[in-house]
């Protein structure tokens, strides 16, 4: 049963040092509020999970946290580099970042037999490409039927699955609407979950598409804005200025770190840049 | 009205490209702007599907991210990512797969993945994100980029979708359900994979461009076409409707 | 692109003897009108399939339509036997019904697998039962990554797939909402597909749960009631008495056989009982 | 208040069962009154999911069939089939499995396939439906039919679902994730599994059955638990709960 708790509580009660945590969001609903508790909390040896590790996972990098990636497209959408990202991998600032590289069919794929309690997934992918020369979780499997060779990738299991959503109701049932990502696998394919809202709700909005039942949920924060400068449809635009700003922010080691300490740790509550 | 530039022709162009009705699982960028230019002139029931699981979007401008909240708010459906890739990219629903990318070669395959080493890049890029399985089951792949030597390659660093393979039918004993990349719209051209060998002539050239610019812009020794033909340039309706467009007033 | 037609028209042209058809609908939604004109028509050797071949199934095989049955539950819900279904299995007639047998959720891993253009899915299923004594679509695989002995099932690619909405829009987008079933999976697993609505309206209802796209649709037919003794959410009620008489009209092959050619056979336009 | 019938005994050993809070994948007829009856008394948090996708429905009477609207129309959430069984129930989600059976053998496995040979079957039953994958991965399982010995079997004509399999560890030699069937409500008595051979031996007696009846009503040689125990008769609330409950009212 989800537990209503502050982010602070939230994070300190259910993210370690060296765990595997899934923050997800499709551009749209990224929990941004979360990572920047994690990056305060001063958590390490993480490994992030994520489809688009976009400028979140660049802070979450750049920061420290992290000592392996998971994920399937690091860029900054329509903006360009992920230069956190980029420095790890290319430098190893501030320290080495280990790579396990998929695509999104396959990370999908990986996040559904998770959420499903299977240990692989099967997917039409992969056949002729690099990926397999460099990431070990891509496997041949035969079709028992038609003898047809198809592509097997490994269930993901986070520890913990961190997702932001427009509404959680009175008994802790969660509700988002809008582009939907892969919050719902995010959930189900971990074994403990945050839930930032933008509010808690008597009764769900009609326009709600994706419903997770309270007792799928460790812990529910609300922090309006927790998206920010992603969106939460209908309570939000996304903040595409300052996507394009990260571009200058993040170029540089000084200015980044200048700007995580202004704007991430010395912020007591999160939820506004 | 002031002269196209490189990028506007090359967006015009691949726009021409896509036929009405069709199902276009569409990339980020140029790709994006392409398809919903052709959406406002000759194709304005094609379908087009984004990785972030919205199905028929009919954006009033350019998205920035394939999540913009319009993108929503204008679809047809909106399914969830896992299903996007499989009940439709996978299930073969996808006419056209378009595509950008930082190299290609001669066959039509595309690296976005690293420039260099894999393990110490001199560039890392972003990666895959949809492109290896759109490049794999979409009927048929169009690639979009800036031609150049350093995109144009002899050999890909790291190959991320598979276009035509090694050439010849070494693409289809991959098993691939998708027929792979039909053309490669540039800046300077357009190429078109031969018949047989499937590697990627060029097939028309802009205007101003010429076949000694195209080559010297090729990593591989480029072959030109018998055929090659002359691109139209843009017409006034097309490139007042891109700007429009882009300025989000179309 | 979803084409308005007739259901005489819509069935004519689209269901053929000998065709595999998925007339889908899990208790709700179950496309009545559509099985019935089938039978109207006379279409013979189909293979039916079907997660909960209930009542419908059940007036098709007594009317002679089937040769071959694919299913996970034969059942008069709350209510008993499927005398018309057990008629054929037990006796024969009125001809011998070949089934395909599965569980649930078995079935579903089929209808996935078909929609998502793979050719098996895999599920944690039937291990230890007697399921593989009789039914070849059923086998064992390895998963690559752990060694875990799992199970795989086929496909299922039907010729037609049918299902019954609450409305299209006038672009030929299908809406439905309330208990979903399989009904996505049977269009797009299916290589035409047949929707009835209960109406066309001018844009969706906001409660659509699960839309499909017009140009995913073969045809669609206005049948208002065309679910019925089934129903559709929020525009009718379940005909629970009718599912209590069946087990009396189909208990014996006269009986049902009048009853067949006074409710369907000699009704011209279907969708009332 | 009438003398409580058989099926109302059964009924009410069932909903005991049942704690609070616990998500109870729930079969139509005799398991989901039981377990509608248990949340309106001591398990009013009980999440009730059935096979329809209906997941934490608050039926105001017993449905007729897993798919009634009201199930969808008083639920937490709605899903599609295939995710029910995906998400939820093969991910382990279910605290609970509550099955109702034709043949039952001496553990626990379930038959509700076909009476007699399976290809000339003297009864075509219903088959397997949620069934099996219930049996497989809920953490227990909780089997509930009326005792006779032509339910209650040496050997099942076909195995629809995996109860302790040849009892010992061999259910667990199955690979399976849930923890198989730990009790049988029948309307003479409770039987439970020993602890080693996995046998259902009978634990309980309900008010006025003997042990003679339970033997009698058991195709196989029927043990008796040391510690059998007598079943408290229904309360008064229990009892017009139910009553209300199947009237529609409660």
């Amino acid at each position: 049963m989800a537990e209503v708790m502050s982010l602070t509580e939230a994070v300190s009660t259910f993210v370690s040092d060296g765990d595997i945590i899934a923050l997800e969001g499709f551009t749209h609903l990224i929990p941004f509020a979360v990572g920047h508790e994690i990056i305060r909390q001063g958590r390490r040896d993480l490994t992030l999970v994520r489809m688009t590790p976009d400028v979140l996972y660049d802070q979450m990098i750049g920061a420290g946290c992290a000592r392996k990636l998971i994920f399937s497209w690091g860029g900054n959408p329509g903006v360009g580099s992920l230069h956190r990202f980029r420095d790890a991998v290319e430098h190893g600032w501030p320290r080495p970042l280990e790579i396990e590289e998929h695509s999104h069919a396959g990370m999908a794929a990986r996040y559904v037999a998770g959420a499903s309690g299977l240990p692989f997934g099967v997917l039409r992918g992969y056949s002729g490409t690099s990926f397999a020369d460099y990431t070990d979780t891509i496997a041949e499997i035969i079709c028992p039927f038609t003898g047809e060779r198809l592509t097997a990738v490994p269930a993901l299991r986070p520890d913990v699955g961190v997702i932001h959503a427009q509404q959680a109701d009175r008994h802790g049932n969660i509700g988002l609407w809008g582009i939907q990502g892969v919050q719902k696998e995010a959930v189900l394919s971990a074994a403990r979950s945050i839930v930032t809202v933008e509010e808690i709700v008597d009764v769900l909005d009609s326009r709600v598409t994706v419903t997770l039942p309270s007792w799928v949920v460790s812990a529910i924060a609300v922090v309006p804005g927790g998206a920010h400068p992603s969106y939460a449809h209908d309570y939000s635009e996304r903040d595409n200025g300052f996507y394009v700003a990260w571009e200058e922010i993040a170029r540089d080691r000084e200015t980044f770190t200048s700007w995580a300490d202004e704007f991430i740790v010395r912020r007591q509550s999160a939820g506004v840049l | 009205m002031s002269e196209a530039s490189a990028d506007e022709i090359m967006t015009v162009v691949a726009a021409r490209e896509l036929k009405d009705r069709v199902v276009c699982f569409v990339g980020i960028g140029l790709p994006s702007t392409a398809a919903n230019l052709a959406r406002r002139m000759h194709a304005p029931n094609a379908v087009l599907v984004y990785e972030s699981g919205t199905i028929g979007a009919k954006p009033t401008r350019p998205p920035l991210s394939i999540g913009d909240g319009e993108l929503a708010d204008t679809a047809d459906a909106v399914v969830s990512v896992p299903e996007i890739f499989s009940y439709w990219l996978q299930a073969g629903r996808v006419d056209v797969g378009f595509l950008g990318a930082a190299q290609v070669d001669r066959f039509g395959n595309i690296n976005t993945t690293v420039v260099g080493d894999y393990r110490m890049p001199k560039v890392r890029l972003p990666g895959a994100g949809g492109a290896p399985e759109i490049a794999a089951s979409a009927k048929e792949t169009f690639i979009m980029l800036r031609q150049s030597s350093r995109a144009f390659v002899c050999e890909l660093d790291f190959c991320t979708s598979v276009g035509n393979h090694e050439g010849g039918d070494s693409r289809d004993a991959l098993g691939m359900t998708g027929g792979g990349p039909s053309v490669i719209i540039t800046d300077i051209g357009v190429l078109r994979p031969e018949a047989v060998t499937r590697e990627f002539v060029l097939t028309a050239l802009h205007p101003g461009r010429t076949e000694a610019e195209a080559i010297a812009a090729t990593g591989w020794p480029l072959r030109i076409s018998e055929q090659l033909t002359a691109t139209d340039p843009p017409t006034e309706a097309e490139l007042s409707t891109l700007r429009a467009l882009k300025a989000g007033v179309a």
